[in-house]
């Protein structure tokens, strides 16, 4: 499934912040966000991903694909490891978390609770997320915060593998992965402000 | 559903995860009223259903603020409103859980409670059945409310502030029913009334919590 | 002008430049006739009005009791047709409306609730009695308070509209439920002759009927407050215009537009 | 000047002083910030225009 953005003006707390967007996302392919810090990536992602609608433009292909990890895990932290996962694979309506497990190397931790992890591990399992989703396109922002560099390559060769299976990704991230992916840099997209006197509708 | 509605279980059972709170805080509230109002049997024996009825309202308010403030602070409602299970189902089935969690142990801990207030013997068959059949309805207008103040740093307060007038007529049918129930009067109006209440908003409110909760995270 | 063009005509005054460029042009007539009704309302009814052969010099009080409680309901009502035009039509200044009048109930229902507590003192012995209409006046009073708590507790103005909208829909659902278990929990031992005699004014207890010394400047009053809350409607949705204006403009200032 | 109010004299009169103050209040209260926002919003206008 193909996800194509044409024309997309997206806001933050009403301000228009990244207007113009066009591009699309093949299946097999990455695709990397890059931009300053505060350009509106994340809002993008957010917006991608349903969660906040769009001020203009269409968004296809998105609707029941995307599995999405924000900054914060949404882990529990009175429960395991495999509980965590075993949850969101349940949500998602999937039922192994084992390839979950193996590929991020959670195996020895999977009787731990959640609150004990620390900041890399419990990081480890919110990507494990991913994987039990059972989505095709991946949106992660800046999923490498707190990882070290073993469990960069693990998180590296989780999204190779996905792609190879006909899924996608869009990464917003500053470090180099690896992947055969395409870069989108959204810093000539900031949206231009109109006339000051323009007094209607959204009041900018 | 079913996973979510285990998950939040286990949680609440959990170290932590709060409770039984609500089960002391009635307890706490109740053993009060006679230090405040006097020791007299024949002036608990009146006040007894409506103080019942108050505390477990309370008790109730007690926890809402937890119900889904702690799901929106690790992210994992982000997560479930992308997840293919409806907004809808979500709250409702965070209203079930909370019922689970506060309001059915209340119901069952209210006649000893009753004891201690001297609740005359016909009244507590009806204080439990208007409780059972009243406590649902505080838990999803809770959830309502829960919803529309969850993206809001110390947002306790003002939760209270908006549920406690949408509890009035719950609390009114509810505690009317355990009065006329404890001395002997015809109970069928008010516990239908009740049991409209509840059927209602079980029906309708997880619409408005859902719509106020996709607002909240924008 | 067919009624569809009519009805887009209307719309027009959804654009915050063309409303407080109507409201401006209007505001002076709303000011000076509401004061000059509420004036001669009070006069009227409280110089050259007798008393009422039951309540003596108390019927006076009725000449602000009844036109504030009928406001008090009414500014809720506008509340919500204001909140679902947002919900539904997203005009921004149908959203401000709502803001702007909610103060304004606070005060007319607060009007209401003293008047009625002052008048109830000789009446009935007590400041306050749980008589069903008061219980239901205090029960909106929390409803205002909720309300405008929420709208100054949130910080996105769009997200707030959106919140309060709801809130104000959901409210008055409970609202409505909240005045029929009132009257069911004390079936108003205070009713009739001895209070309300606004049931007779607007015609639903012919029985009771306020004799017409008493009713004109009771219209006029009533007409006068209602021109009032709009005055002041006009007004203060032209001021939470202008806020959010400030805060959409600093908002950009941030971005670095 | 004043009719004679019977001994409800001090009931009538502390009912017309609370509702006038109290709607008095609000007209000032509505009319003082109404001022003071379009004040504001001219000085920010204004700022603006001057930033570019």
């Amino acid at each position: 499934m193909t996800l194509t953005v044409t024309d997309l003006t997206i806001t933050r707390g009403g301000v228009p912040v990244l207007e113009g967007l066009n591009f699309a996302l093949e299946t097999g392919r990455a695709l990397i966000l890059r931009g300053p810090n505060g350009i509106g990536k994340t809002t993008l992602l957010r917006t991608l991903a349903g969660l906040q609608p769009p001020l203009v433009g269409t968004i296809k292909g998105a609707e029941d694909q995307i599995a999405y990890a924000s900054h914060s895990d949404g882990l529990k932290p009175t429960l395991t490891v495999t509980e965590n996962l075993a949850f969101w694979a349940s949500v998602f309506g999937t039922d192994s978390i084992q390839p979950a497990l193996d590929a991020f190397a959670l195996n020895e931790l999977a009787d731990r609770h959640a609150g004990n992890l620390s900041a890399g591990q419990k990081r480890r399992l919110g990507l494990a997320r991913m994987l039990v989703t059972g989505r095709s396109i991946w949106m992660l922002d800046e999923p490498t915060v707190s990882l070290d560099k073993d469990a960069v390559q693990m998180f590296a060769d989780a999204v190779r593998a996905h792609l190879a299976e006909g899924g996608s990704a869009l990464i917003a991230t500053h470090i180099d992965l690896g992947l055969d992916g395409d870069i989108l840099d959204v810093g000539a997209n900031k949206a231009k402000s109109g006339p000051l006197d323009d007094f209607d509708g959204g009041f900018l | 559903m079913i996973a979510l509605l285990l998950r939040d279980l286990k949680l609440a059972f959990r170290a932590g995860g709060g409770f039984g709170l609500g089960l002391a805080f009635f307890l706490i509230v109740t053993v009060m009223v006679p230090f405040a109002v006097g020791p007299q049997s024949s002036l608990l024996a009146t006040i007894a259903a409506g103080v019942l009825w108050l505390g477990a309202l309370l008790a109730c308010l007690l926890s809402l603020d937890r119900l889904l403030a702690l799901d929106w602070e690790d992210g994992s409602l982000d997560l479930l409103a992308t997840a293919p299970l409806p907004l809808e189902a979500v709250v409702t089935v965070k209203a079930l859980a909370h019922w689970l969690t506060t309001g059915l142990p209340l119901v069952l801990v209210a006649p000893i409670l009753g004891v201690l207030l001297n609740l005359p013997a016909p009244g507590f068959f009806w204080l439990v059945i208007s409780l059972l059949v009243g406590t649902p309805a505080l838990s999803v207008i809770g959830t309502f409310g829960a919803a529309l103040t969850v993206g809001l740093k110390r947002g306790g307060l003002l939760l209270s502030l908006l549920v406690l007038p949408l509890y009035v007529p719950t609390l009114i049918f509810g505690a009317e029913v355990a009065r006329r129930g404890a001395l002997g009067m015809e109970t069928q109006t008010p516990l239908l009334m009740l049991a409209g209440i509840t059927a209602a908003t079980i029906a309708l409110l997880p619409f408005a919590s859902a719509a106020v909760l996709r607002i909240n995270l924008r | 002008m067919s009624i569809a063009a009519k009805a887009n005509a209307l719309w027009e005054y959804a654009n915050p430049r063309k409303f407080l460029a109507t409201s401006e042009r209007v505001l002076p007539f709303f000011w000076i006739t509401s004061m000059f009704c509420i004036a001669l309302g009070l006069v009227w009814g409280f110089f050259f009005t007798p008393d009422d052969y039951k309540q003596g010099s108390t019927v006076k009080i009725i000449y602000l009791h009844v036109p504030a409680a009928l406001m008090a309901i009414n500014c809720w009502l506008m509340m919500l047709v204001t909140s679902l035009i947002w919900l539904v039509r997203r005009h921004h200044v149908s959203a401000l409306a709502a803001r702007a009048a909610a103060p304004i109930g606070i005060v007319m229902t607060l009007i209401a609730l003293v008047t009625g507590a002052i008048w109830g003192q000789p009446m009935w012995g007590t400041w306050w009695a749980w008589d069903p209409r008061l219980t239901s006046f205090l029960i909106l009073f929390l409803f205002y308070l909720g309300y405008v708590a929420l709208w100054e507790a949130i910080e996105d103005p769009d997200t707030a509209a959106d919140l309060t909208s709801v809130l104000c829909l959901v409210g008055s659902v409970f609202a409505i439920l909240s005045r029929y278990a009132v009257n069911f929990w004390n079936q108003g031992l205070h009713q009739g002759a001895s209070v309300l005699r606004a049931g007779a004014v607007t015609g639903t207890d012919t029985e009771e009927k306020v004799s017409n010394i008493f009713f004109y400047p009771l219209l006029v009053c009533i007409i006068g407050f209602v021109l009032l809350f709009v005055a002041l409607v006009l007004y203060r949705t032209g001021t939470e215009i202008r806020a959010r204006r400030i805060k959409a403009l600093l908002a950009r200032e941030r971005v670095g537009g | 000047m004043i009719p004679d109010l019977g001994k409800y004299t001090d009931t009538v009169l502390t009912s017309y002083a609370a509702s006038i103050v109290l709607l008095a209040a609000l007209i000032v209260f509505s009319v003082l910030r109404g001022r003071k926002v379009r004040a504001e919003m001219e000085k920010v206008e204004q700022r603006m225009t001057r930033n570019g």
